[in-house]
């Protein structure tokens, strides 16, 4: 037994751990710094070549991390909601309000086994979810959230938007053939046609803004409706608005046009033999999709990020931090537990049971809590795309509880009412107003 | 109890009556010979001297030693409720004819009375089991037919209660079967 | 070929996870096909397909067949061309129990027959057996029958209203109607001792008075029923969804209705105001002051909205049951042991389904030698089969949900 | 349906917003249990007399009444000697683990009814038919049967129950009720080859007398008895 057999023997678990982690971590570091030191320079160039490519990787990322908690919150949304119309609590018992139950569901999903049906088309049954998310996630690229804040600003981004929209109908009908069971048949096929007949009014009635914008790229369409309330395009396309919400909804398959998922008839339709985490990315392009048509029909009749009245924006704010000179870095020093002492004194000396300690825990928390409200505060008045965002999420959420509340109220249509109203209402609507929008054009411009 | 009924009853269906007709509360009872069934009923659905228009109930009896069928039957010219008893089937192969003809919602319930007493309804379009699994092979609710009691197997369990209706289990299989009354 | 397993092919020790001992079958498709030649025309005719057309297994677990129902269709596209309810998968053999069992422990198989109107169930056995044994129930007593069956009526109501919107795809109302239904039940659990299987009819009157908490409770949700039974319809009533989808939907007409020995609701809402309540009296309904609601158009937007107005003629009656309440014994004097006369009796009554009835033979011994239970449910699923073919599959619920069979009461 | 097409779907949207806002009705359970009221059934409770000591007889007059077979009891006899049941055989306490252990596919050695699951019930059916299945003349057969065996096994006390169709508890009650009649093989008192079977709870008074009957026998008849059954 050697002196390392033995030293290594004395190792509590978590030493053992360190033991073997830190060499190797400092390995690694070596290793990535000669590596860095050696092609970095390349790397770099290459990629300042390329923006667009990481510009649009990065994007992307986002994108698809921040459909994770929008998901999270519309099912909390929707569990929530309609537990309150229906005159019950709801989710009350993980997290504040039962508000981490979405969370919990989320974690099930992933935990549950993830079987395929006997008979199933194996490829095309394990790529269906695949597409149906990745078609909801790469929608949500060119969706302008703030001034600055998209993804991607194409020329064509309403195009690329229908067209996305438009994959989903094959990952939905992916799945309902490969299931090899007739409720999930009938229910890809049910989308396929729902699906198929409500785009042509959804992009019918889109085309009036387009005209009026005179561009296809969203973020120029909600630049082009900034200043008031009354700059949007609501007030001069309320036809095409209401066709457009319409239409928006079946492409959401939401209540009253849920008819591919109509658990009452077709028990889940295509989801049917759906489980575990593959079940979960339905489930979570759905309310991705709920996202998607809220912010979308914001974007195009609301403002998008715009506030609805005009607002002196942005505040600036007169500081200059560099000013300051040596004094920023004492500032910096002294300031906090400064700020901590100060904040957690009056615990201390108004209650004679807090000892010191945890008057500067108490005030340790405070001072984050102040400082943590300092910063978002400063962001809001000084960046625009803050307050943007918010706007643009003020108005996105009250649509998704339009979509909760509908579902909370209405029955579902019959299949047969779904297609009569989409070809004998809303088309002819839809095109009504192309009809009037590029007349009123044509007679105004003149 | 409707006199009337009575009168109106014997007066019409005097030949092929197989028994008196009897009343109890607000019940009139006639029995008549399994092959009279479609005439008898037909008889007391479209004359306007009956009217029983609505077929309450449609029932299997077995008897011990013959099979039943109980027909229901409601009017609004009579306060009472009328049962045509079908009397004498075979316990063997009891065959009848069936109802659907007059009223096609009779169809379930022979399907019920076949399941239950194999009772062959001739004229009903789909006579099969309607409750047990298609193959089976028994009629539960015939008197022959005994509940199946673990109980009286196991030596943990208790005896039920149900078998005091059984008779002694050396007993001949005919002296088994519970009679009905005589009435 | 299947291939046999043999018992050493497996360990002993083997769990149900080992893929030898579960996936050792043939791969095997379900088809709802029967695995032997068909037995009646009927049967040879639905399982032959033609040309376009496949079979749908619906059940016995699916959301929306109200239990444990199960329905073959045979669809081509979205439209049923035709269907064949299996049922059996709830049979319990009650009438064979009930003639293993002494009077009184018959009337406690009932409850289960129909759980969402179990007073109901329990009604005609009971009427009957008093018949056999010419018993005199005290005015009290009916009067308390009365009072409790119609509070179960409208809770069977409410949570009617509740299943069609959700076969109709609204989720709010069920919860909303069950609310309702809870009161109810609350209430009767009050008076009776249970929440759902009541079990409070007794041969010769019922299990108990009248006592405080039931009238205090009764008390308080009269107060506020009219306009809470109101404001729940308000959803649905004038919904274009709901009335479009509903409206013309299912038509069955007068004579096809008494054909279909249909009774209760269902045949009222075809224009014939047939109810056994008046038109065969019993119990002390004559006494009672009410209206039979029925409708022409027999579809069902019709089924649903007669349902609504018997609600109301429900409240009318409570409110005079609650004020013409006579004083005196709740129960008839009878021996512990019951032997009636051999004989034989039929009761009928109107339950929330249509007519419930008992024929019931006595052999003169402590037991009912034969006990015939009708029960409407099993009657009005039979016509599913008439009216659903040539309408689409999400109609099929909502004729199914109009019709409202209740599995427990199909299957016996 | 209104007059202007979707009045009655934004009226309906209303209508739930209202209760969006209005008070609940669920009952918070955990916290808040829920009311029940003082006639409610639904619970079995055995009743107290004043000095404190259950009324309860075990005459099992309630469990042959219950016709859902839903009461399971259990009880020991007056002599202390045997348990007795009424009830599925899955419910009982001392064989719930047995039955788990039987539906998991295992045999599994019954030893509390080892001892009477052998017999030959031909001469109970004899005695039985000589009486002519007469519940009335209960304490014939019983001698009868007493004669035949030695004893009375309790496969034969379920044979004339299921003969008679006298209630296993009466039968049980007459036989303990008399002392001429016997539960247990005499012999067995002598110290037969069947050693101390084990019993249940209530079989601890046999293990005592085995025990007492076997010391007896190997003191007074030498060491004739196995080696080591008696220690």
């Amino acid at each position: 037994m050697t002196v390392v057999g033995r030293t290594w023997d004395r190792l509590t678990i978590p030493g053992k751990i360190l033991a073997v982690v830190i060499p190797l971590g400092a390995a690694l570091t070596a290793g990535l710094a000669i590596l860095i030191a050696v092609v970095g320079g390349a790397v770099v160039q290459f990629l300042a070549d390329n923006l667009p490519l990481v510009r649009f990787v990065v994007a992307a990322t986002i994108v698809l991390l921040m459909t994770i908690p929008s998901a999270f919150l519309i099912i909390y949304m929707e569990m929530k909601v309609i537990a309150l119309m229906n005159l019950r609590y709801g989710p009350d018992r993980v997290g504040p309000f039962g508000s981490a139950l979405s969370v919990v569901h989320g974690l099930k999903v992933l935990m549950k086994e993830d079987f395929t049906p006997t008979g199933a088309d194996v490829p095309v049954f394990t790529m269906a979810p695949v597409v149906v998310y990745m078609s909801s996630v790469l929608s949500l690229l060119v969706l302008p959230f703030a001034p600055g804040l998209f993804g991607q600003d194409f020329n064509i981004g309403l195009l690329y938007f229908f067209a996305m929209g438009g994959l989903t109908v094959v990952g939905l009908l992916m799945a309902g053939w490969s299931s090899f069971n007739k409720y999930s048949l009938l229910g890809g096929l049910r989308s396929a046609a729902q699906i198929v007949s409500y785009e042509i009014p959804l992009t019918l009635s889109v085309v009036g803004v387009i005209l009026l914008a005179g561009t296809m790229s969203l973020n120029q369409i909600v630049l082009g409706q900034a200043g008031s309330l009354f700059d949007w395009y609501l007030w001069r396309q309320p036809l095409a608005f209401v066709v457009f919400f319409i239409a928006v909804t079946a492409e959401a398959n939401r209540t009253p046009f849920d008819l591919t998922e109509a658990d009452s008839e077709i028990v889940a339709g295509f989801a049917t033999e759906y489980s575990g985490m593959r079940f979960g990315f339905f489930f979570f392009a759905e309310y991705v999709n709920v996202f998607i048509a809220s912010g979308l029909t914001v974007a195009l009749f609301l403002g998008g990020w715009n506030a609805p009245f005009n607002w002196p924006w942005p505040v600036t704010v007169g500081l200059d931090p560099g000013g300051l000179g040596i004094g920023l870095l004492l500032l910096l020093a002294i300031g906090p537990p400064l700020a901590i002492v100060v904040l957690g004194l009056p615990f201390y000396l108004l209650n004679s049971r807090i000892r010191f300690w945890q008057a500067l825990v108490i005030g340790f928390v405070l001072f984050n809590v102040v400082a943590v409200g300092a910063v978002l505060g400063l962001a809001f008045l000084s960046f625009d795309w803050v307050v943007g965002l918010l706007w643009f999420m003020g108005k996105t959420y009250a649509f998704v509880f339009t979509f909760v509340w509908m579902r909370g109220t209405l029955p579902r249509v019959r299949i047969d009412q779904l297609m009569g109203f989409a070809w004998k209402w809303l088309l002819p609507a839809a095109l009504l107003n192309l009809f009037v929008t590029a007349l009123a054009i044509l007679v105004l411009k003149r | 109890m409707d006199r009337a009924l009575r009168r109106r009853l014997e007066a019409r269906f005097g030949k092929v009556l197989t028994g008196p007709v009897r009343q109890r509360h607000d019940e009139t009872e006639i029995r008549i010979g399994a092959g009279d069934v479609p005439e008898v009923l037909l008889a007391l659905h479209d004359e306007p001297d009956f009217r029983f228009g609505l077929l309450s109930d449609l029932a299997g009896v077995d008897t011990g030693t013959s099979m039943q069928t109980v027909y229901h039957l409601w009017s609004d010219s009579s306060g009472d409720w009328l049962r045509v008893i079908a009397d004498g089937l075979s316990r063997d192969d009891p065959r009848v004819p069936s109802v659907t003809f007059l009223w096609k919602g009779a169809e379930w319930m022979e399907r019920e009375a076949y399941d239950m007493f194999g009772i062959t309804f001739e004229g009903n379009r789909d006579l099969r089991r309607i409750y047990m699994p298609p193959d089976y092979a028994s009629f539960p609710l015939r008197k022959d037919f005994f509940l199946a009691d673990d109980a009286s197997r196991s030596p943990a369990g208790g005896v039920r209660h149900m078998e005091q209706t059984h008779g002694p289990t050396n007993a001949e299989a005919g002296a088994r079967i519970r009679q009905a009354p005589a009435s | 070929m299947t291939t046999t397993r043999t018992p050493f092919d497996i360990p002993a020790h083997a769990s149900s996870d080992d893929p030898r001992v579960t996936l050792d079958e043939q791969l095997g498709v379900f088809e709802p096909i029967p695995p032997y030649p068909p037995r009646t025309e009927r049967e040879a005719e639905f399982y032959t397909l033609r040309d376009g057309e496949m079979f749908v297994n619906m059940g016995p677990q699916h959301p929306s067949t109200h239990g444990v129902l199960r329905v073959v269709l045979k669809i081509d596209g979205e439209k049923v061309v035709d269907l064949d309810p299996v049922l059996g998968y709830l049979h319990r053999g009650v009438e064979k129990l009930c003639e293993n069992a002494d009077y009184h422990q018959a009337i406690c198989y009932m409850d289960p027959l129909e759980y969402i109107s179990s007073l109901f169930c329990e009604w005609s056995p009971v009427m009957a057996f008093e018949k056999l044994l010419d018993v005199q129930v005290p005015r009290r007593a009916e009067y308390i029958r009365v009072l409790s069956g119609e509070l179960n009526r409208i809770a069977s109501h409410a949570l009617f209203m509740g299943w069609f919107a959700l076969d109709l795809g609204g989720l709010t109302p069920i919860l909303w109607s069950f609310i309702e239904r809870d009161e109810i039940v609350e209430m009767l659990a009050a008076l009776t001792g249970q929440r759902m299987l009541f079990n409070y009819f007794r041969i010769g009157g019922v299990n108990g008075d009248l006592n405080h908490e039931f009238m205090s409770r009764l008390g308080a949700w009269m107060s506020k029923a009219t306009a809470h039974i109101d404001s729940n319809q308000a959803l649905l009533n004038e919904n274009e969804i709901f009335v479009r989808r509903a409206r013309g939907l299912g038509v069955i007409d007068t004579a096809t209705a008494l054909q279909m020995c249909m009774t209760g609701p269902n045949l009222r809402a075809t224009g014939v105001p047939f109810d056994i309540r008046r038109a065969h009296p019993y119990s002390i309904y004559p006494e009672l002051d009410f209206d039979i609601p029925s409708r022409t158009e027999g579809d069902c937007l019709a089924r649903y909205l007669l349902r609504m107005d018997e609600v109301r003629q429900s409240l009318r009656i409570i409110d005079q049951c609650l004020h013409q309440m006579p004083d005196g014994p709740v129960m008839a004097k009878l021996p512990r042991l019951i032997r009636p006369r051999p004989g034989r009796a039929y009761a009928a009554i109107e339950g929330p389904r249509g007519q419930y009835a008992t024929y019931a033979i006595s052999d003169g011994t402590d037991q009912p030698y034969r006990m015939r239970i009708h029960d409407p449910s099993f009657i009005h699923l039979q016509s599913v089969g008439l009216l659903t073919p040539g309408n689409l599959i999400a109609d099929t619920m909502a004729i199914m949900a109009s019709l409202d069979p209740i599995m427990g009461g199909v299957d016996k | 349906m209104s007059l202007i097409p979707g009045l009655g779907i934004v009226r309906g949207m209303a209508l739930t917003l209202r209760r969006f806002f209005q008070p609940k009705v669920t009952h918070l359970y955990p916290e808040l249990p829920a009311e029940i009221s003082p006639k409610f059934r639904g619970r079995l409770q055995l009743l107290y007399d004043e000095h404190g000591t259950l009324k309860c007889e075990t005459c099992f007059q309630c469990a042959q009444a219950c016709p859902i077979e839903c009461i399971d009891m259990g009880g020991v006899d007056t002599k202390g000697r045997y348990a007795v049941h009424w009830g599925a055989s899955e419910t009982y306490g001392e064989r719930r683990e047995e039955s788990a252990l039987r539906r998991a596919g295992r045999t599994v050695p019954d030893v509390a009814y080892e001892h009477w699951s052998p017999i030959d019930l031909g001469p109970v059916d004899a005695i039985l038919h000589e009486a002519d299945h007469d519940p009335s003349r209960l304490l014939e057969i019983l001698g009868a049967t007493q004669a035949a065996y030695g004893y009375l096994p309790v496969a034969a006390l379920k044979r004339i129950s299921f003969g008679t169709g006298a209630w296993y508890a009466m039968i049980y009650g007459t036989a303990t009720y008399y002392d001429h009649l016997r539960f247990e093989p005499p012999a067995r008192l002598a110290g037969s080859d069947k050693a101390a079977t084990p019993a249940l709870g209530s079989g601890r008074q046999r293990l005592e007398v085995d025990y007492l009957a076997g010391l007896e026998q190997a003191i007074g008849s030498g060491s004739k008895g196995p080696a080591g059954r008696v220690r």
